[in-house]
């Protein structure tokens, strides 16, 4: 079984942020049924690029669903450039670490705000380098083994 | 609060009766059965009763059991000896379904050189027979084929099946029953499988023990060499307070055999039945004519599974999402793949296993919390809202 | 009759203190330790708190401790993995005196077509070092040398010899540590050992779990295939409660070690020079200065060994001949071949091996009994009446 820590658990058990902003400013959509994980994110953005409110809806497992709802928290009343240095590793340590075989899943949070982010400057997301194991989210190689390190 | 215990094909709980045999074992009749003095001695006799017992629950004889430390190693003995029996052979026949223990071992073998057939499924996990049979020829060492699949608890037919490949040529049929020994009648003295494997803990035994049946006559060779232990085919002391317990534990099974095809069978199908009834969007996998009658594998469109199982867990209900040995993996099971459930569901596969210890007040709970934890998970998948939109 | 169990190389009695551990996993904590509940996660901890216990009584890290069915099994493990790993490399070099568990394997292995030193031992049961050393080349995957003899207690300098071995080109060297473990000080954390067997039923806890110690960076295959438990090493559940068991009884053994080298040594002492000095023609076999603290072979010339066990068995007396498992057997045991014990003595050589059970008592009756049953069958014997002859 995996070792969730009490936060992971709390944000599954009590996620916030769940729905979908009408007439988002951002819509970033990351993952498919077929891998087993999907994120949709909708922001809405205020003044001076502050991210007012964060919604999101996440087929995944417990900590995809744990790494969605603490994404919200932590960008809700960010500016977008501060948002957007935002990595997995902020999400993981956020909720007091994942377990090494659930990193991908905060991965997820992070591209799924880099996807909205875009979506709102109207930008067209880079395809990173390497294999990509999951197309439907982009996850590569490269960017698990990163974060599998960085999480040491 | 309460423990809603619906894992018994992951493992069971060791039955109040087996433990009472087992702890004497462990505490004074400790002596090594091969040693000459009286507490080896001691130890011997416990020893061939449990092989009486095990021989006695799949109608064979004492001489045909050879303990082990596992199912895994059952099943590993069985392929290894039929290929080291043959050394002519270099054809292999499984199925697309079997558990890891055989699966892996075959893909092994593969790589080392030895051509494999896995047998696919149809989408009720019933076996392709007529391309089972049609791979079947002189080349063919072993054909292996579970008795019935540990997710679905889909019962192939191998009896017949075994009859017929031996009849095309094939040298050994071996059958993992581990999912079958205690839930279905089994009977070796009219049959032609030559080998059987089965696993304590799935049966009320404890962990860490298993047997391999083995047809008087087939040809063997040793898994584990060393020692002479079990007639020197299979080295080792033997864990003996474990295979005591086995026995107490077959014998058990074949009184409760009949509860286990009433009662428990059920408690199962009124499981089932309100499930499907509560939550839409879900149906049954397998082959629901021929099943175990404590297995239940139920699919949940647009949400996961792992998810599901910790809310029910915070329930205190205990179940499995695939097998427990695949869970460390984030694929949907090869058995569900196999079957080509397709993605919107496979990955909200839940397997509900119930046995003797399950009682209507574990259904009820299932019952009453089941739906809405289906429900809060797909208010939060995206898959739900856009499934939901396309329909209305 | 009081048992006096003098056999404890053969098998121990389950402490106490283990049992107490060991029940709770057979009777609640019965989760599959895989599983994604509560059940599961509740059955986690302790496995994990075993491998912690068994590492601390080796020096060595929780990761490299991997759980297995028993000592053969980690033998037949290790040395799989060595082939595996270095497929190039088609030399083995064991020795003469193994325990079955390795020499079987190994001579089977020399059937398949690897090419097996056994390395010779003297009379006192010595290796010869210089025959082993010159054996080893590049070719050598795997060098396994037993850490202590089962049969005589002789310990071999196995850190000096995986030292040199290791530097003359070998890739791997294993120990079967399963004598030495619990009654000799072992560190791995400064060592130049890869692989270490032992066995749980050698050190108080129960039969049919074992573990094999893999150091860090070491090249590994598994033995057993199919689930990912332990890591994709050893496929099977895992067998809970017995590794349970084996992690309190390294605990145990730790805090005994030093009674067994005081109290224990002192007890097989005064057996031993009592015995030399009330029975003539008789002597100790193995390496005196380098020996198990528990551990006496004793030889008893013109007389058979299971004769002397089973007049002694009528004293409550427990010991054997030879080693357990090679007592199926008539002819006296490799170990003694091997140390070129002449066969007017090697038939009547009884192994006495004590634990921290064993009390003053114990040493008392055996004192008391043996002279009069060597005496009665040496009047029975027509070799001994012509050695009493030859010398008149
Ligand atoms: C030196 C040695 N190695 C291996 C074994 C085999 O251990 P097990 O009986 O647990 O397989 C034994 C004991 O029988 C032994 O004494
Ligand atoms: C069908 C089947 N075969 C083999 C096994 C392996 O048994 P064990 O865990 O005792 O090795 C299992 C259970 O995990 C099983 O369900
Ligand atoms: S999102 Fe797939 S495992 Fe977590
Ligand atoms: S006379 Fe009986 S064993 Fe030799």
């Amino acid at each position: 079984m995996w070792d969730y820590t009490e936060k992971v658990r709390e944000h599954f058990l009590n996620p916030r942020n769940v729905g979908v902003i009408e007439n988002a400013s951002g819509v970033g959509e990351v993952g498919s049924l077929s891998c087993g994980d999907a994120l949709k994110l909708t922001i809405r953005v205020g003044e001076n690029d502050i991210i007012e409110d964060a919604k999101f809806q996440t087929f995944g497992c417990a900590s995809a669903i744990a790494s969605s709802s603490a994404l919200t928290e932590m960008v809700k009343g960010l500016t977008l450039d501060e948002a957007a240095k935002i990595t997995n590793d902020d999400i993981a340590e956020f909720l007091g670490g994942l377990p090494k075989e659930k990193i991908h899943c905060s991965v997820m949070g992070r591209d799924g705000l880099e996807r909205a982010i875009a979506d709102y400057r109207g930008e067209v997301v880079k395809e990173s380098q390497g294999n990509v194991v999951c197309e439907c989210f982009g996850v590569t190689d490269l960017e698990i083994e990163r974060a599998v390190k960085e999480d040491g | 609060m309460r423990t809603v215990y619906l894992d018994n094909n992951a493992t069971t709980r060791v039955a109040d009766e087996v433990l009472e045999e087992m702890i004497p074992c462990l505490r004074d009749v400790f002596g090594n059965p091969s040693s000459m003095h009286h507490k080896g001695a001691e130890a011997g006799e416990p020893l061939n009763l449990a092989r009486r017992r095990v021989a006695a629950l799949l109608g064979a004889q004492p001489e045909e059991i050879l303990f082990t430390s596992c199912g895994t190693e059952s099943d590993s003995t069985a392929i290894n000896a039929a290929l080291t029996a043959h050394p002519d052979r270099k054809h292999i026949i499984t199925t697309m379904v079997e558990h890891p223990a055989v699966l892996s071992y075959c893909e092994y073998l593969e790589k080392k050189g030895y051509r494999v057939t896995f047998v696919p499924v149809d989408k009720k996990g019933c076996l392709d027979l007529k391309a089972l049979y049609a791979a079947v020829s002189e080349e063919t060492a072993i054909v292996s084929i579970m008795w019935a699949n540990n997710e679905t608890g889909t019962i192939f037919p191998v009896e017949e099946i075994a009859k017929k490949v031996k009849s095309l040529g094939a040298a050994v049929f071996h059958t993992d029953a581990v999912q079958a020994v205690g839930k279905i009648d089994i009977d070796m003295a009219d049959s032609a499988i030559d080998m059987l494997s089965l696993s304590g803990h799935k049966l009320h035994a404890p962990k860490g023990v298993g047997a391999l049946y083995i047809r008087k006559g087939t040809k063997f060779a040793p898994f584990l060499m060393g020692g002479h232990q079990e007639k020197g085919r299979r080295a080792g002391t033997e864990n003996h307070s474990s295979i005591v317990a086995l026995g107490r534990a077959c014998e058990l099974a074949a009184e409760k055999m009949e509860e286990e095809n009433t009662r428990v069978k059920a408690l199962r199908d009124r499981l089932e039945k309100g499930l499907l009834e509560t939550i839409p969007n879900s149906f049954v996998n397998g082959d629901l004519d021929n099943r175990l009658p404590n297995t239940c594998s139920i699919s949940f469109e647009y949400v996961e599974g792992e998810a599901i199982l910790l809310m029910m867990n915070e329930f205190g209900i205990c179940a499995s999402s695939g097998s427990a040995c695949t869970s460390g993996s984030l694929e949907p099971s090869h058995v569900l793949r196999a079957m080509g459930v397709p993605f919107t569901a496979a990955h909200g596969t839940i397997r509900f296993s119930l046995s003797i210890d399950n009682t209507d007040e574990d259904i009820d709970t299932v019952l009453e919390c089941l739906p809405g934890i289906i429900n809060t998970l797909r208010q939060m998948s995206p898959f739900w809202a856009e499934a939901m939109a396309a329909k209305a």
